[in-house]
């Protein structure tokens, strides 16, 4: 049994395994399947200062070795989660992280806010770089100045380990993650999905109600790797992976690109248990490997 | 849970039914009839997530589940093709069943257009244990996409609906002549339209009115928010909230 | 049989079916598998002032549902090209298009300059996104000041009809595609690779010996054909769209997305004769949607 | 072109020799010893790409080809699992065979390590049919990897290696004691590291030395340019100006 203890910021994860926002719920859809205490983390899904009902159905297409999503941060609010959400779900023996987003830079203050005093939210992943919202998001990931902007007022607002995560839709994905790095984030996570869109041809309509909408899944996951690798070598702070990880070689191939910890998403949909599968397969590998410690293998591509 | 495809019969050229057992031969779980299954497609090239079919029917005896597969593209005609002692995995069961008719002695109408057919055929025997008589309309397009009218038969009273007329009342199930009676309770699967159409007629006489959606999904469990579906609580998962809804909770403009 | 000829430029295109600079070799390679003459046209390789030895191997991987390609422009110079090659190739009846590409604005000039006086090169194809060379390439093509340099003074050293080849690499493609169009292309082509990476996990190194590399195929479609959309409503010139076309439905879907033209990729080393089968699907669906003239599909999702 | 699979032997674990007709029963084109095929994997998830594979032996009068095929990953996996009647599309042949000897009396010797055995096979036919008795050595991991042994003896003196001696002489093929002798020409197929050291030991003795590379394809064209090989004439692509190689045109450390 290698170690895979990893630390972002102050913040211990018993492995590097954590669970994407959006694509794990709270965490309970998925208890019949997994033991979310055996997760290095879990990070639940975007939540909003009030109450969002997303965007119209249809909100998903699949496509080659992967699926578009236009959901648009559907959510019942903050105050909504901390009361009736968060008593259920603050008990397992594992990293809680919920992720946040927001139209403008007091929305996210003001949800960080309210997270602040919550023992059991170990962090926050501060999400400016969903592609399926009109307002905020994705705008303030494609600039280091939105992105520095909304980074240093969450540092204020939020004690705990924030992470901020990136989107992939910019040209220079390393220069947004200096930006976020010298604003105090703890970490950064990458990648968020890729602006896409998909037609009917025989009707002639998109497939999503919004026109465009997010693209995950396998498909994307060697740029994700890219970005991790230039990422990592660019700032000081760890980097979280993901982007297509189907498996545990999936999780591998980010680590060793640079990633401290990754999350798990899409693939959640398929194999709801496929995190399992993923910390035995890990460590599997590092015995294989002869590594005593997930740390020899971060970022040890050659 | 994996499971072992003991018959495969063609009913058509685009439909099949898959009959099939739980491969380490565990008993299947209590299955609610309206419920579903996420079929993972495992050697497609073009097929990435897993398909949602509505579970056909339920033998506890021998152990075995049926589903009624059209071949909708890439992912279902793979299932259609499935050979005997293939092993294909499958999240089950999913999603919330019909309701049962308040009274004993309601007068119970299940429609089905198509593949919708096919949660009615096990929710029918349900019906039928519980001392409930239920009467089947099938609609289809002709005589040929007419499935399982032996079964049916078995369980109640047929009418059928056939747009080229080749069998039972010509025209679609919605002017079916057994639509002017009176029913407690209607229950409806088949494409979206029809199920509106149906709607509508079920309102005004007062029928309790339950149909069941089949908008497109990623994962099943309620995590992806992608199946959702408007209804009078606003935008709820077709997977956990559903796939059967009373018409009421719907915001259908009917 | 509808009518399948659309225009670019001042140029007249048979039909909208070209095949991609890079995947086509000259076209010679394809001879016992299609017949060159029915494409509307065909771009070949890269070409440059002076031979290219390349990358080393390894230049390929394949991904899920694509592939990462680093051949890092390998070619016998424009000379070569003209005195060798061309002589073999230009009496083809259909456009024949030489992809331009250079380390700086003198060589892109340079070379036009020596295509300029063939009479059966019809248009370039001005290559300012490849991912894969140390100089020029992508840097050109993810600024709008570099890609304007470079458009202007091909412009000026290029008579005939001038396309410039658009990288996905980049916040907004649209920004990039105006600057261009403000310079005088006659069209901008889209997309090239996106920049991406996969490590052999079992041998930790990267698959590509020059650790990145360019990702198409399918994989990418759902981003190549959102970025189409949306540079389609954003300049007056004709957009030709490419990324991940495997067969006549996906062409159409381009088409509907406000491509003029498309290009066929890595789909021709699948199935080298695909070119005709898209072409034959392109008149049945025209026949099928009672479309008399294929330019009533451009841009037609609703 | 479609090939229909008429026999499938699994000569081991991972090795299975597939033997193909032309599914609309056209002749086989002229093929070449050391020529290969583009198999293209249909019902695979995650293969994108054909996968080129050296042709192993020619059957004229029965129209049949054969190709070793070994489980090197998910899209040879489905491969060797093929089916009798599965339909298979090729490109076929591709790229340039072994040259002749070139005297008849050329002392010869075909060296094949694990499943590079392949092209071997049929090239010897070619070379007894031509009236050269070659020889040829067969080197794998251990006996069970030694694959066609029983077909090689029906064309010329097999002497084999095996690196846990248990079967032949103990070691890898280049230590083999036929090594001593002298041979004109040799020509080789395995593992690079392996044909690497086979060059080392030709060039001394002058043999004329043929090697089979087997670098990574997309297209197999001569398109793509992505197998190349460093050679005299610069970068080359394996696909069309090989597969096989005068060590002479290499650029091998030699």
């Amino acid at each position: 049994m290698a170690n895979l203890n990893i630390k972002i910021g102050n913040l211990k994860f018993k492995n590097p395994v954590l669970t994407a926002s959006g694509t794990f719920g709270y965490g309970e859809e998925f208890t019949d399947f997994i033991d979310i205490n055996r997760l290095g983390g879990y990070i639940i899904k975007g939540t909003t200062i009030n109450h969002r009902e997303g965007n119209p159905y249809p909100r998903m297409v699949e496509t080659p070795s992967g699926m578009l999503n236009a959901v648009g941060l559907q959510n019942k609010g903050v105050d909504y989660f901390i009361e009736h959400i968060y008593p259920r779900i603050s008990q397992y023996d594992t990293n809680l992280i919920v992720n946040v987003s927001g139209a403008n830079v007091d929305d996210y203050v003001a949800v960080c806010e309210k997270l602040n005093p919550l023992e059991h939210v170990k962090a926050i992943e501060v999400n400016i770089s969903c592609p399926n919202v009109k307002q905020g998001g994705m705008a303030f990931g494609t600039t280091c100045a939105g992105a520095a902007q909304v980074t240093k007022a969450v540092r204020n607002a939020y004690s705990g380990t924030v992470i901020v995560k990136l989107s992939p839709n910019v040209t220079d994905i390393t220069e947004i993650a200096k930006a976020v790095e010298a604003e105090g984030a703890d970490s950064v996570s990458l990648i968020n999905t890729l602006m896409g869109m998909a037609i009917d041809t025989e009707r002639q309509k998109p497939y999503l109600s919004t026109y465009t909408g997010g693209l995950s899944g396998p498909a994307v996951r060697p740029i994700a790797v890219r970005m991790v690798w230039q990422t990592a070598k660019a700032v000081n702070i760890p980097v979280i992976g993901l982007g297509g990880i189907m498996n545990g070689r999936d999780a591998i191939e980010f680590i060793l690109a640079g990633a401290t910890a990754i999350e798990v998403g899409t693939a959640n949909f398929i194999d709801p248990s496929v995190t399992m599968k993923i910390i035995d397969y890990i460590d599997e590998y590092c015995i294989r490997h002869n590594v005593s410690d997930i740390s020899e293998l971060i970022g040890a591509v050659k | 849970m994996d499971f072992t495809v003991v018959a495969n019969e063609r009913l058509h050229f685009n439909y099949s039914l898959l009959k099939m057992r739980p491969t380490n031969g565990d008993k299947l779980p209590e299955i609610l009839p309206g419920q579903f299954v996420q079929v993972e497609v495992a050697e497609s090239k073009n097929t990435f997530l897993r398909r949602p079919i509505s579970i056909n029917f339920v033998d506890y005896e021998q152990n075995i589940i049926w589903l009624l597969v059209r071949n909708a593209g890439e992912g279902t005609r793979h299932l259609i093709e499935s050979k005997i002692n293939d092993v294909i995995n499958m999240i089950i069961p999913l999603g919330n069943g019909f309701s049962m008719p308040s009274s004993d002695n309601a007068k119970t109408l299940l429609i089905g257009g198509g593949v919708g057919v096919a949660p009615l055929l096990y929710f029918g025997l349900i019906l039928k244990n519980h001392g409930i008589q239920p009467q089947f309309l099938l609609g289809a397009r002709s005589k040929a996409d007419i499935l399982e009218l032996n079964e049916f038969e078995k369980l109640g009273k047929v009418h059928i609906s056939t747009e080229d007329g080749s069998m039972g009342e010509k025209g679609l199930v919605t002017v079916h002549s057994i639509l002017k009676e009176k029913f407690d309770n209607i229950y409806c699967c088949g494409p979206a339209p029809m199920m509106k159409a149906v709607a509508k007629l079920a309102k005004p006489i007062g029928a309790e009115c339950e149909v069941s959606l089949e908008n497109m999904m990623a994962c099943g469990l309620g995590a992806c928010l992608c199946c959702v579906e408007k209804t009078v609580k606003g935008n709820v998962c077709v997977c956990t909230e559903g796939p059967v809804f009373n018409i009421n909770q719907l915001t259908w403009q009917i």
